[in-house]
């Protein structure tokens, strides 16, 4: 049942040293601030899931909290590489990094599989794709019926999810709009707790009846952080900060540069500084 | 035909967009692919359907998106659904008429590597990875490739087989079971490629104006092989031209570039 | 594309006798009209695929027109049985019927499998259960990871699905709300042709954005039936003709009342018969 | 308590009711688990959160529904999915509390059949089938099912297993695969029953008031089992039986019966 905690409660009540997490968003609604807060925790030893890993998941590669990553597009969206992860894949620094990767397909076919309970999801995917050949967790299933050889990855079922949503009712029931992505399925594969960051609390969600509603029970706790996506976008609230996304590749691009703006914007920071950082891109 | 002069980038996005149909459903693939499908669809084929594999389907946008998702893909949409859904019911449900990628590495067969330079275990250079190219080259009905030539880029052979174009060539796909044409149209800053119909090898239909075979072999690392009835690729009219540069100029502002 | 058409153009143009078909519609947005056409139009030897048939069902098995029902609930919902199909069951009038039953799991997992163009569905089901004893199209797939049996059902690919939505846009993009049922995937799953009745025409669908809308490509044509769906009902436009469920559990009840209803109600009217028929019922 | 006389069927429904908490998801079916579910969102249960098989989720509907997508679900839920998602992600997803359902047949470990009476092949009544039921039985966390006692009802063998309740009893449900607890209460019009320790067949553990054992074997095929601490049933009060009145009025006006 949701509880409405402080940021840093929710994650040092629920996140642990070594579990497996999610903090999912499809460049829409990426819970930046919930991560930061992991980082100043120092909460590491992290298996990181996540379709399309960005700025935030460079951040705590950086940081070295990471030991493992399964994903399927490792980039900075529309500008290039992750720079703080290849310094981790190709030169093991500040440790080396353990990674499962996998097609989005498959990604999200595994989510998918995840919210529903079962154990492996099954799709037409990988034919004559190399990471069949590097992934021993892409098997395959015969169909019964037709014979047909289809591809089976495990089901993703990380021990805490994080996401970001538009807003909470009072009692907890939440609501994301726009493109969804993978998050509802992030909530509900969520093995032991789902934490979810929103813009603002509301009386009345004003929900459309098929909209993406998560109930209140499939929530451990909600946590209000006004532009907690930035500087990825809150679809009716704020704009994508694509100038912070460009700005990235020269911070990262260096270890020293990335510590210095670690320290600054995230170690030496809280939760509140996001409203701040979205106030010129609210539409 | 234009008077104003234009860049080969200028050229093969022209030539990308003048593919598409005003009937086809297009998966698109950021950067490259995402103008030429926009340049088609406010030219000559306005009723064409954009998906983005953020879920939105018949997206509409007036800027190219910086990102897969961004707002804008949303706000113009016909509709916009769950990513699971986007990859079960769109792609492999067979009804995407044209998968449309860019590539890091390219080989003579259409292939594609978009994951690591180096070997996949102890990688020169770790790319982004595939995302959703795996599957969008086996489950569209048929793929269109568009980058621009590089020695880098055009390569005897790819580091890894991000996605899977024609194998060896010939029916190397069927024998994978995989029923979809694959990549039938390459169109780079200096040519078009079409697959030979036997062997699948890439071969050049249509040099851009101005570009000599030798200026396509310069930068392709194997011996090209050029279409026997090699023909030009009409300039970008005047309107092309206008098109692309306004939406790229919109694009340009919007970004805060 | 979607073409606009009369009823009728739109049944003679898509179905054929022999053919798989489905009208769906989970109590909501029943395709009542279009299935009344079938009826007149005399098309036969059908196979029909409902999660739950219901009197429309009843009136095409009564009418002699289907070999074979693929089915997971066939009640009168909240009133009790169905007499056709119980009469063709248990006696074979007019016709003996071939059934394929299944559970609601397995009929929704198949539509889903269907929509996604897989050939089967995986699902945790059955366990236990007697249809897995007496149908043989559901068997057993084992996960590669877990070692896990689980249940595997053929995807449902109906030649032709019909179904009722509240309003089409000028283009023919089709919007549906409310109670959506299993009706996006019947329309995704067919092989030749989706055929929808709607409500009416507008100008702007006013969806929300994740609102579940057919886009214009996916459907081969659409006609404008209002009150199309009675005596099931339409979100937002006309409540459930309840009085007319629990009537019908007496017209069924008897061959010769049956036949003489039918005569009446369907035989000798057409599409246009059913804006009047929710009149009273307009919410 | 109350004064006011009451019929066994109310005595059924309040019972029923009683035995849901407030936390509790539950997954309704139609007929007497509906009603026993929604009068106890409208006594002690106001946080319960009932999901019908349609897609709602956490409705509250003023009035009984007649079928189990009746739109005043969906009008009063806290969301609608579709049908497919209802079964794979909340049910398959393991986050249903209490399966309640009704029966045709039941033999003395919770086995239910609403299939046939007769063979299945050549059936003297073909019945609906079961709908959601057999995997709301295996995968609920438990299932509590209610229906009035007859001996056409509670038989010694049911002619089908629709959904498994305890089998042949014992470890069965275990010996099978499945992790749920199964039906772990059977609420009648004369009696509360619970499922043996051990043998895990149904052992009547309160009589309804006024309600003899006899009254109770009567209407039972098999030899039934009383439990040692056999109880009363506390009478419905005053405010339970004013709640699940008004509904029925309520109902009946909105069905025009």
């Amino acid at each position: 049942m949701a509880r409405f905690m402080e940021l840093g409660a929710a994650v040092s009540a629920h996140l642990r040293q070594g579990d497996t997490v999610a903090f999912e968003g499809f460049t829409h609604l990426i819970p930046h601030a919930a991560a930061h807060e992991v980082i100043r925790q120092g909460i590491g030893d992290l298996t990181l899931i996540r379709m399309t890993p960005d700025l935030v998941y460079d951040q705590m590669i950086g940081m070295g909290l990471v030991r493992r990553m399964i994903f399927s597009y490792a980039g900075n969206p529309g500008v290039g590489l992750l720079r703080r992860f290849r310094d981790a894949v190709e030169n093991g620094w500040p440790r080396p990094i353990e990674i499962e990767e996998h097609s989005h397909a498959a990604m999200a076919n595994a989510w998918e599989a995840g919210a529903a309970g079962l154990p492996m999801a099954v799709f037409r995917g990988y034919k004559g794709a190399g990471l069949a050949g590097v992934n021993p967790n892409i098997r395959h299933v015969t169909c019964p019926f037709t014979g047909e050889e289809l591809a089976a990855v495990p089901a993703l079922r990380p021990d805490v999810s994080f996401i970001h949503a538009q807003k909470a009712d009072r009692a907890g029931n939440v609501l994301i709009e726009g493109i969804v992505g993978v998050q509802k399925e992030a909530v509900l594969a969520a093995r032991r707790a789902a934490i979810v960051t929103v813009e603002e609390i509301v009386d009345d969600l004003g929900a459309h009846p098929n909209a993406c509603v998560l109930p209140r029970w499939t929530i451990a706790a909600i946590a209000v952080v006004p532009g907690g996506a930035h500087p990825s976008y809150a679809h009716g609230y704020y704009g994508r900060d694509n100038a912070a996304y460009i700005a990235w590749d020269a911070i990262a691009g260096d270890r020293e540069a990335f510590r210095a703006w670690m320290e600054e914007h995230v170690l030496g920071q809280g939760p509140q500084v996001f409203a701040e950082r979205v106030r010129e891109l609210r539409t | 035909m234009s008077r104003q002069p234009f860049s080969p980038d200028e050229m093969m996005t022209i030539a990308a967009a003048r593919a598409l149909r005003d009937d086809d459903v297009c998966f698109v693939g950021i950067g490259a692919p995402s103008a030429a499908c926009n340049v088609a669809r406010l030219t000559h084929a306005p009723g064409i359907t954009l998906i983005y594999e953020s879920g939105t389907i018949g997206t509409a946008p007036e800027v190219l998106p910086l990102s897969i998702g961004d707002g804008e893909l949303c706000e113009t949409a016909v509709t916009t659904v769950p990513v699971p859904e986007m990859f079960r019911y769109w792609l492999q449900g067979g009804r995407i008429s044209v998968g449309f990628l860019g590539a890091a590495q390219i080989d003579r067969f259409g292939n594609i590597n978009t994951t690591v330079v180096g070997d996949y275990h102890a990688p020169r250079t770790r790319l982004p990875g595939g995302g959703g190219a795996p599957e969008i080259a086996s489950l569209s009905q048929k793929v269109y490739i568009t980058m621009k030539q590089s020695r880098r880029g055009f390569v005897e052979t790819i580091d890894f087989f991000t996605s899977f174009g024609h194998g060896e060539g010939g029916d190397h796909r069927q024998r994978l079971g995989i029923t979809t044409a694959g990549p039938t149209l390459l169109i780079t800053d200096l040519a078009i490629w079409e697959p030979d119909p036997q062997s699948r090898e890439f071969t050049v239909t249509s040099l851009h104006p101005g570009v000599t075979r030798e200026a396509v072999q310069e930068t392709v690392g194997w011996t090209v092989a050029f279409a026997p009835g090699l023909s030009e690729t009409p300039a970008p009219t005047e309107t092309e031209l206008d098109v692309l540069r306004a939406l790229k100029e919109r694009t340009r502002i919007a970004h805060g570039g």
